[in-house]
């Protein structure tokens, strides 16, 4: 099969699908060209990442490492939040096809860009590691399929 | 529950029909003889052969020496190309001009890719919104030293028909050489190689009920292409390997099936694929692409704002509906499909396609299910994606 | 009244065994999804076809990833030869050096002989009077510009099994690309991708009780040719063309059966054939052809002073006995097969050939008919021959 | 099927094999290179053909051309024999696949081969249309496949 059982189920069951009306922090990557783009919603209490919530245009892959990223850090702290890398989200869906793994690697950046939207709405400085390497491209975010 | 299989995607493969199975079914275990060899058991294989060749051409109005089988529309297509050029090598003319579209299947357009980095110049014509080539653009094209023209029949992505005769009869005037990939056409519209024009003709067995792995070149006499593939010398020297003769009679058996129910099936499923293209256009920014009035008539293609082709499929598939997004080919491809991009569709809006391509296992039963089932899973795509503004039910992109 | 028909051509091709078919129809009108597409049903033909791969793989000594599948064994050769040149070419070396043997097959030589044209120097090693290439000649032709060694591990037309392990270090050692064909070894005798040492290697399916038209190449891990045949990017991106699923599997299960029963029999196959060698050279003027211990074990082959091969086909055939003179392939053509030739037959003896090539339905009742009947026809042949001596049992010439 | 049913029949069942102890007239064609040899024996009464034997080394198109055209000959005058093309021997056979023409060929020059032998004998000049086109080439008379 194309994808895991894991990804299948949280493709097809997504989890945290939605918007959280007064989030602390907003992040959206990806473009509409390459046909993916992840909008993370967090909610922040103290250093506590209380709820999470995404929006996804993108393949199946796409949605169940957004779902499966929402789960990994639900709950967390920003310091561990920080800490997510698209190949735990990966591998916690028992791996994904190689042209997929462009998936994870978006969502680990909405999440940095989320949380990096928190630090600014916060008027703090926005740690170097949650710098995105194309940050101020246009439609907000990075493009690996290189649009 | 899963809802029993809706297959969808009959441009994409067929099922071997029954009577075509019948038909080759002998030749595995009893006919099996050589059809090279010289004992009567090899010389039966062969005359079935030549049986199955013979079919292939009446359906196709033409004669049975100029078909040669192949392993596919593939090898076919790859055949033409550089078997057209290796002719005119041996003429000594070394390099070219080679004419064909933006929106050719990959194994014409690799080769041409691959062809260019031997020296030759190729012109990708562009097609309408509706992906249709323009007969005067191909006119307009051609230069001295232009060896082929190589512009397919139907279009296997968006249904698409081509104005092959036009080209045909231009090509004739000008004296180039021209090839029509007619893999997606033949068995579904009626293809005559004479009204046609065309010398060169590559077509495919299992897109419309027989065998995989089987397809044929037709030469139009006394045109004969060097071979691809060498070896023993079979099909005339130009296509070398022992024959697969349970294939050819398989392909044969089929195209003779759907040649003869060629009216009534192709009425029938666009009868079919009309509901689909009306029914599903109903939903916001979702409109049809290709043409309305030159389509194939199993093919229904569409694309949805705001939603991604493969989550589409897979929802589907979910739901027992089997069904592409551009070329099944491309799949595990990043870019949206090349014809999309070709007609002139954003890349955004590419992303959203979906192919439903209806064969004869299909029901009215089947479309309703599926006129059901795809609004649904594009309005729960919609509902997540980011880009869809729900109240106002558009995009929220500015493209 | 016609004896029943006795099969004695397994080298030209084999019926599909009954358990090759079984696997394979389920895929014709069941399975029959196409394995680039995404819904589960075409993902599911997709990894039915991983599994056809894994299984040649395991008995081959490989790694699935090493085998891309084919339309048979002749496609295998073309590609093997063009496309080491061509990625040669892409490396900057545009012209080169080919060794191979004066008794390929012609999808070897012909290809070869193409590959002349457009440039490259080929050396056609001799072999000896057995059809036996000598290793420490294959060593010395190499050269600086060599890019590849293609040798044959098992002849066609007299069965003689080359050295290849030897060849294969030999290769190793000059970091020469070697490919073999070993489309008559595969399933006849053990082949050991690892142990041979080879970088390339072409099988066909109908070799070995498997269906027509569908073959395999090898490519050693990290060798990776540029395709033959382009397009929609299939068996990843080297062999275009929807993936002829029946076939392949087909063509697994046969070969799995091969080897599993290859030990018991090739030892009842040699068992067999040696009655053949031995009975049929008690004929005056009759020799074998080939090695007598490097020898494939389901092949006997002769040759039959005074007497021609295709008259003797014939009546052979009228007694209910399919046997090959030469290679089934080349059986149109007036020359003697070039095999005879370079093992040093005469061309008036070469055409006397006969081979008796036997498979799993050969009994020994099938031998003892052959051992009668095959003397009777050569007896009646040579009474009508102008340069046989009846009275002195030798033929009139002095060649 | 390779062959028609007229030629199965010549060569299953070939007529008039065999030597003729005192021919009146010997001809020999072919090359054993080739793998065809056709030798005619004719007995010759007066004008006529009175009797024709053939031995032949080739394929089954060799032999149903030479059994063929002995069965036209036979009987008939060495003028009439002299005119038999070998169009009209594969014509009788209702026609040889292409490449097996040769044979047919090689038929009509056993017969006149044997015709000139028969004008050596009887101490008369070769009329000129019994001559072979490579007469003194070794092994006595024509190769088609080029040896
Ligand atoms: C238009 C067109 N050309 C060529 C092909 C290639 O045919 P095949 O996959 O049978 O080689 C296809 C289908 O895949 C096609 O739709
Ligand atoms: C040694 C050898 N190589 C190549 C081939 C070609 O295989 P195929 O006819 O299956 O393409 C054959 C058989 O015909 C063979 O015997």
């Amino acid at each position: 099969m194309l994808y895991s059982e894991k990804v299948m189920d949280h493709f097809e069951h997504p989890r945290n699908v939605g918007e959280i009306a007064n989030a602390d922090g907003v992040g959206q990557v990806g473009n509409p060209k390459c046909g993916d783009i992840m909008k993370m919603y967090l909610k922040i209490d103290g250093d506590v990442i209380t709820d999470v919530k995404f929006k996804t245009f993108g393949c199946g892959s796409a949605i169940a490492t957004s779902s499966m990223a929402t789960e990994m850090i639900k709950g967390k702290t920003i310091g561990e939040a920080m800490e997510l890398t698209n190949a735990a989200v990966a591998e916690a869906l028992d791996g994904l096809p190689g042209y997929k793994m462009h998936c994870s690697v978006l969502a680990e950046e909405a999440i940095k860009a989320a949380l990096a939207d928190y630090y600014k709405r916060q008027g703090k400085e926005v740690p170097d590691n949650l710098k995105l390497p194309c940050e101020d491209e246009e439609h907000g975010g990075c493009c690996s399929c290189g649009h | 529950m899963k809802h029993k299989m809706i297959y969808a995607d009959h441009a994409g493969t067929t099922a071997v029909t029954p009577k075509a199975l019948e038909a080759m079914l002998p030749y595995f275990t009893q006919g099996y003889g050589n059809p090279s060899s010289l004992y009567a058991f090899g010389q039966q294989a062969k005359s079935d052969l030549e049986q199955a060749r013979a079919t292939v051409a009446r359906c196709l109005n033409a004669q049975p020496e100029e078909f040669y089988f192949t392993s596919g529309g593939t090898e076919a297509d790859n055949w033409a190309l550089r078997g057209v050029a290796e002719l005119m090598a041996l003429k000594g003319k070394k390099t070219g001009h080679i004419i064909t579209t933006a929106i050719e299947h990959h194994a014409i357009l690799h080769t041409a890719q691959w062809m260019e980095k031997q020296g030759y110049e190729v012109t990708y014509l562009p097609v309408d919104g509706e992906g249709r080539v323009d007969p005067a653009a191909v006119e307009a094209a051609i230069r001295p030293d232009t060896i082929l023209i190589s512009i397919m029949a139907a279009n296997n992505e968006i249904g698409t028909i081509e104005p092959i005769a036009e080209i045909g009869a231009i090509a004739k005037a000008h004296k180039v050489l021209f090839h029509t990939d007619a893999v997606q056409a033949v068995g579904h519209i009626p293809v005559d190689v004479q009204a046609w024009n065309v010398d060169l003709l590559s077509l495919s067995g299992h897109k419309f009920g027989g065998p995989k792995g089987v397809g044929a070149l037709y030469m139009k006499k006394p045109l004969r292409l060097p071979a691809l593939i060498q070896g023993g010398g079979q099909e005339k020297g130009r296509r070398s390997g022992t024959e697969n003769v349970p294939g050819a009679v398989g392909l044969a058996a089929a195209l003779q099936e759907a040649v003869d129910h060629l009216a009534e099936e192709s009425a029938r499923l666009a009868g079919l694929r009309d509901q689909l293209l009306e029914g599903l256009t109903k939903l916001p920014y979702a409109s049809v692409t290709g043409s309305r009035s030159q389509r194939l008539p199993g093919t229904a293609s569409f694309v949805f704002e705001g939603v991604e082709g493969e989550a589409l499929l897979l929802h589907l598939d979910a739901k027992g509906i089997c069904a592409s997004s551009g070329s099944a080919c491309s799949s595990a491809s990043l870019d949206p499909s090349h014809v999309l991009l070709a007609i002139g569709l954003p890349h955004a809006i590419a992303h959203g396609s979906l192919r439903l391509s209806l064969g004869p296992d299909n029901t009215q039963e089947d479309v309703a299910y599926i006129l059901k089932e795809v609004p649904a899973v594009v309005n729960y795509l919609r509902e997540m994606s980011p880009v869809w503004d729900k109240d106002a039910q558009k995009p929220t992109w500015v493209l």
